[in-house]
């Protein structure tokens, strides 16, 4: 597809090709001869020869399916990813993802970050759960510095945790709604979001990238705004959810629309290394917090919860059971939260002893790890991060051939997958 | 190119002593480990919640089945493999992090592979969701995993020619020195220089090859 | 009310119009303004259709539904009951390049997704505007260093509104969009220029690696 | 001169007038709609909505209808041009000259036609081919995606809609829609007779008119925009106005055939003569047709979408049937009570 322009622009001498993308890989090969159906052509394989034996398998085309295209831009991908469908009709027949359209490269940019700048390079990872994306890191650091967070900053750092999991998977019911064509949900959830956001600004001073953790504790005590806006949110929380809830959990669109859809057996999740709640709602009780408990999760109580059917709206279900247990752990923290400093004694710049340290922790979208290498220099000379979403979008082809393009937005919402986490 | 640094090697690295410092939760893991594995594990080590063992490259996919499958281990999850990098002349590292419902830690498999002939077994036929790690170790840091069906690039474009996780390419130093860089991609001539990974292209078929 | 954009020297330049004269409007009290047009009791009635369609376009500005990374949650953030953006006459965020009149680049700006881009660009019909939201569409903020990363997005796009922040709060957003209003009403919006500017400068369409 | 011949150009003359007026009349009423799916849609969803153009908002789907008419106006390098073009005119004017036969008050109608239900129900259903030429014409694949799901969907809900009448023709035993409404001042409004069918006729026109939780033509998470991908400007407005006339339409006519049309309700007098007359029916006429348009807004606010072979299965398997059920009763009643 090319756009008409009032006036066209020069030709620019190039010598190599200029978007070294896919898309224009596409549209070059649009000049080529062209095979017609109907009046439209069907979008030929990218005028390079496949490199892979997958690549192959996708982008040759049988009889009456055609590839369509969706994304990059596309508004419901979660962000910038591209969906490349087979389809026939309506159905699906394959997929192939294409990432990458936000990789920004942190992992190289943490290398050469120290210690405690690294801490606000992951930020903007999974930007739907921030602090998640500093919890891991931070655990990670600690163990290869050898020291211990205070008790009063490990109850925050759970405190503020559970919080984001919360608007967090507030938000991907309303998402899954939107993709679903339900407008009001989203507005809903995000009434939620913005009151837990504010809060969270109130005790780390920003509202959405919140660089709240340090290598050994927490930047900030708990304040009195903070505590106020928790209470005050805590006594209505559940109402708001309920709001969503009545427009989704019973209704018979969304159930005939979710029931059946995408199903996942936990035996193809665990083999397709998709983990968190998309896992649990397989069946398989896999939490972090209780396989290798970390910060004060063995100090809580709480159940992993499961559900048997593995399909979309037992993806929902999780995502609502997880949300209310979540509130339910917020009240125990609050209930036991000890006095004392919310940091330990670290210098500015931290020299870790050589050495390797993992840690793994449980995100709204599952196992988030890290794994973080120290030379004795102060920055890290290898820092990786294990992206649950990034793993759970290669279920894609397992879930979707077979059912309808309109599926395939319902299925990939309630993967819950975050771009910004995908591509790093 | 006077903002251009001296790689980092990972020298400091290499020289370490390893102590074997088990704490009492993965002894049963510890003696499994050099019980059942005992012709492939080497270098044992552990810290409080990981124990960690270095497989040779042609026994890892073996080793990695018997983890998975032995009753005793119980490894069934992959929670992440990923690539180091430890600088030009020495060698690439394949870490696999493995999750088992049995063992209260985590295991780590270390995977060495030559630097220069990057190559390296896959172990999608174990677990398929290791897929996505390998395109983007073989996307970030060249190596190539032999047998895997979709070694594509997976973040940068098809037609990238470098690595960018290696340690021999390197960013610029600060926004001063990038202005003429604009928005040009930040590959260094010097990393293009991927001759030595003809080798790798003989192992793979598909025309063109891993370059 | 703003009649025509005040040109920028020092010395006011008298336009040379028989307003002053006019008795017709002197008996309405209006007089000549010494930068053009007419100020006075009259001055309420709009003199140029012109600046009717401005209005027109200033209050019904649809952004793109197009969201690259953590900005595009406060983005939505901004549509959403706390911040109500549809106030403005904002809010039908189009899915359809070819229906959107601002394009709210909302995230950071990477080499592979510059190419698609410039063209959800180059697909809106103008009048479009272009607002840059963050620090990293802006310089590409605390990515800069990165490889793979555009450092800001008016090194492919023409920018008319830059709202720092990295997020942006949403009234950060929504006070970019009234700025936008402004340019849009005073007429000085990247898209007039953009039509006058001709083929030669609008290379950054191929500039794009 | 002959005053047959005298008559008829009366008539034409009439009728062009009636239809002018008409079209006319289309574009604040697009307006009004648009509007209120604006105002109510965003109090729905707990905003403010639109409050700075005008006294309350009031003119901002008006100005949203000028910006369109001076934004540019592109057409795609592959597209077929003249039916590009054709297309949304097709689909405006399936709309407007279905506003035809609509009874506003006593004697306020521009077409009093015998057969007036059957030209509506043909009309309405134009608005299939613009659809259908617009995805083609496009030259993208969502734009054929969405023009073929319409497609599918307006032909499987014409029957179901037009069944569901059928009771209403058979009770009232007229084709006109001012002779059903002049049935319904005697014998009461025809929604106590048709029970089955009211809720019939307002899924299937919501499926006909792509209102959610059928709009699986204009789905954005799915198919971007599905026929309308491409329309940029004045030719996306037209299916903007046609989409909001069309809502205005179908409530007019659930209004006419269900609820009496300028009736007033019941402790009221049904209907006054005169001038007086014509505004009291205009009044109760647009009060019960917005009082639809509103509720149809609510479903919107309210609703996820169904999906296209749902909404196909719930067509031929459910409506279907139900509309023939309906039919047979009806009939039988009619013939047994001999109304």
């Amino acid at each position: 597809m090319t756009t008409t322009r009032s006036r066209p622009g020069p030709e620019q001498p190039s010598e190599e090709p200029r978007i070294p993308d896919p898309i224009a890989l596409d549209a070059m090969a649009t000049a080529a001869p062209r095979q017609e159906f109907f009046g439209f052509d069907i979008v030929p394989p990218p005028d390079r020869p496949p490199q892979t034996e997958r690549e192959m398998e996708v982008y040759t085309l049988g009889d009456g399916e055609m590839l369509v295209n969706m994304g990059p831009q596309h508004p419901s991908t979660h962000g910038v990813m591209r969906l490349v469908l087979k389809v026939r009709g309506e159905v699906v027949i394959d997929i192939d993802p294409v990432l990458g359209y936000l990789h920004r490269g942190i992992e190289k940019l943490c290398e050469e970050a120290t210690y405690t700048t690294v801490l606000t390079y992951v930020d903007p990872m999974d930007y739907m759960s921030a602090m998640h994306n500093e919890h891991a890191p931070a655990i990670a650091f600690e163990k290869l510095y050898g020291i211990k967070a205070p008790p009063r900053a490990e109850y925050i750092r759970a405190l503020v945790v559970e919080l984001n999991r919360v608007f967090s998977h507030g938000l991907m019911m309303g998402f899954l709604a939107l993709d679903i064509g339900g407008l009001t949900p989203i507005l809903y959830g995000f009434i939620n979001r913005d009151e837990v956001v504010e809060m969270l600004a109130a005790i780390s001073g920003q509202r959405m990238l919140f660089n709240f953790f340090r290598v050994g504790g927490v930047n900030f005590d708990t304040n009195d705004e903070f505590m106020s806006r928790l209470g005050r949110w805590r006594a209505n929380v559940l109402d708001t959810i309920e709001m969503n809830e009545k427009i989704l959990t019973e209704n018979e669109i969304f159930r005939a629309r979710t029931r059946g859809m995408g199903t996942l057996s936990g035996k193809q999740a665990i083999d397709l290394g998709v983990s968190g709640p998309n896992l649990r709602a397989s069946g398989v009780p896999f939490d972090v917090r209780k396989a290798h408990p970390y910060c004060i999760y063995d100090q809580l109580e709480f159940d992993v919860i499961t559900q048997p059917e593995g399909d979309t709206y037992a993806r929902y279900m999780q995502r609502v059971a997880e949300l209310k247990q979540s509130i339910h752990l917020i009240d125990q923290i609050v209930d036991k939260m000890p006095h004392g400093p919310v940091q330990a004694q670290v210098p500015g710049i931290i020299r870790p002893r050589p050495g390797r340290a993992y840690a793994a922790i449980e995100s709204p979208r599952g196992l988030y790890s890290v794994y973080a290498i120290s030379d004795g220099g102060p920055n890290p000379y290898r820092f990786r991060m294990r992206d649950p979403s990034f793993i759970s979008l290669q279920s894609m082809p397992k879930l979707l051939p077979g059912h309808l393009i309109a599926d395939t937005m319902a299925i990939m919402a309630s993967l819950d997958p975050i771009m910004g986490g995908v591509d790093k | 190119m006077g903002h251009l640094r001296r790689p980092r090697t990972g020298a400091a690295l290499l020289g370490r002593r390893r102590a074997l410092s088990a704490p009492a939760a993965a002894g049963p893991l510890v003696r499994l480990l050099s019980d059942r594995l005992a012709d492939a594990a080497s270098d044992l080590w552990t810290d409080e919640d990981t124990v960690e063992i270095q497989v040779p490259r042609d026994k890892i996919v073996d080793s990695l089945r018997t983890l998975r499958d032995d009753a005793d281990f119980g490894f069934f999850f992959l929670a992440d493999a990923a690539a180091v990098d430890y600088g030009v002349g020495n060698w690439f590292e394949v870490v696999y992090h493995l999750y088992s419902d049995r063992h209260p830690t985590w295991l780590r498999v270390r995977v060495k592979v030559d630097r220069e002939n990057p190559v390296t077994p896959t172990i999608t036929s174990l677990w398929e969701g290791a897929m996505f790690h390998e395109r983007e170790m073989y996307d970030m840091m060249g190596i190539v995993f032999e047998g895997n069906r979709d070694l594509r690039r997976i973040y940068m474009s098809p037609d990238y020619r470098s690595f960018p996780q290696r340690k021999d390419f390197l960013l610029p130093d600060d926004a001063a020195d990038s202005a003429a860089a604009g928005n040009r991609p930040l590959e260094r001539p010097e990393t293009w220089d991927l001759s030595k990974l003809e080798d790798a292209a003989a192992h793979r078929d598909e025309p063109g090859g891993p370059v | 009310m703003a009649i025509t954009t005040p040109p920028k020297t020092d010395e006011p330049i008298v336009i040379p119009d028989a307003a002053g004269d006019d008795p017709l409007l002197s008996e309405f009290g209006m007089e000549a303004h010494p930068q053009g047009g007419f100020h006075g009791l009259l001055e309420v009635i709009p003199t140029r259709a012109d600046y009717i369609l401005d209005l027109i376009r200033a209050n019904s500005l649809w952004p793109l539904l197009s969201g690259l990374s953590c900005c595009a949650i406060e983005m939505m953030s901004t549509a959403t009951p706390v911040n109500d953006m549809d106030r403005f006459g904002m809010f039908p965020f189009r899915a359809s390049p070819r229906q959107a009149d601002v394009l709210i680049v909302a995230g950071t700006l990477t080499t592979k997704m510059a190419g698609p881009l410039v063209r959800l660009w180059a697909q809106m019909p103008e009048p479009k505007w272009c607002v840059a939201m963050g620090t990293c569409t802006t310089s590409g903020g605390r990515f800069k260093r990165s490889y793979s990363v555009v450092q800001g997005v008016d090194r492919v796009m023409p920018v008319d509104v830059y709202v720092p922040g990295c997020p942006p709060r949403p009234e950060g957003l929504i006070y970019g969009m009234m700025k936008l209003q402004e340019l849009v009403k005073q007429r000085r919006g990247q898209w007039a220029t953009y039509a006058d500017r001709g083929p030669e400068l609008r290379s950054w369409e191929g500039d794009v690696r | 001169m002959d005053p047959a011949v005298v008559e008829t150009l009366l008539g034409i003359v009439r009728f062009v007038a009636a239809t002018t007026l008409l079209l006319l009349l289309t574009v604040p009423t697009a307006f009004i709609v648009g509007q209120m799916e604006l105002k109510v849609l965003a109090q729905m969803q707990l905003r403010y909505g639109p409050n700075r153009v005008g006294p309350w908002g009031m003119f901002q789907s008006a100005v949203h209808g000028f910006k369109m008419l001076a934004k540019e106006d592109l057409t795609p390098d592959r597209a077929d041009v003249p039916t590009f073009t054709l297309a949304p005119w097709m689909v405006f004017m399936a709309a407007a000259m279905s506003m035809l036969v609509i009874p506003f008050a006593p004697g306020l109608v521009a077409f009093d036609s015998e057969i007036s239900v059957i030209y509506f129900f043909a009309i309405i259903g134009l608005s299939v081919v613009g659809m259908l030429v617009a995805g083609w014409a496009s030259y993208n694949k969502y734009s054929l995606l969405g023009g073929l799901r319409s497609a599918a969907q307006m032909v499987s809900y014409e029957i179901p809609l037009t069944l569901s009448i059928v009771g209403v023709v058979v009770l009232t035993g007229s084709l006109s829609f001012t002779q059903i409404v002049e049935w319904q001042l005697d014998h009461g409004w025809a929604i106590v007779w048709q029970l089955i069918g009211f809720p019939i006729f307002f899924i299937a026109a919501a499926a006909e008119i792509n209102r959610t939780p059928f709009d699986m033509v204009e789905a954005d998470s799915e198919i971007v925009a599905g026929p309308f991908t491409e329309y940029s400007g004045m030719r996306f407005g037209f299916f903007y106005f046609a989409e909001y006339v069309a809502l205005f339409i179908m409530c007019a006519i659930l209004v006419t055939l269900f609820f009496g049309g300028w009736l007033a309700p019941w402790p009221l007098p049904a209907q006054l003569d005169g001038f007086a007359g014509t505004v009291y029916g205009l009044f109760w006429f647009f009060l019960k047709t917005y009082f639809f348009v509103v509720v149809a807004i609510w479903v919107r606010a309210t609703l996820p979408r169904v999906r296209v072979d749902q909404l196909m299965g719930m067509a031929w398997k459910g409506l279907l049937p139900l509309a023939l059920v309906n039919l047979f009763v009806t009939a039988a009643v009619v013939l047994i009570f001999n109304l």
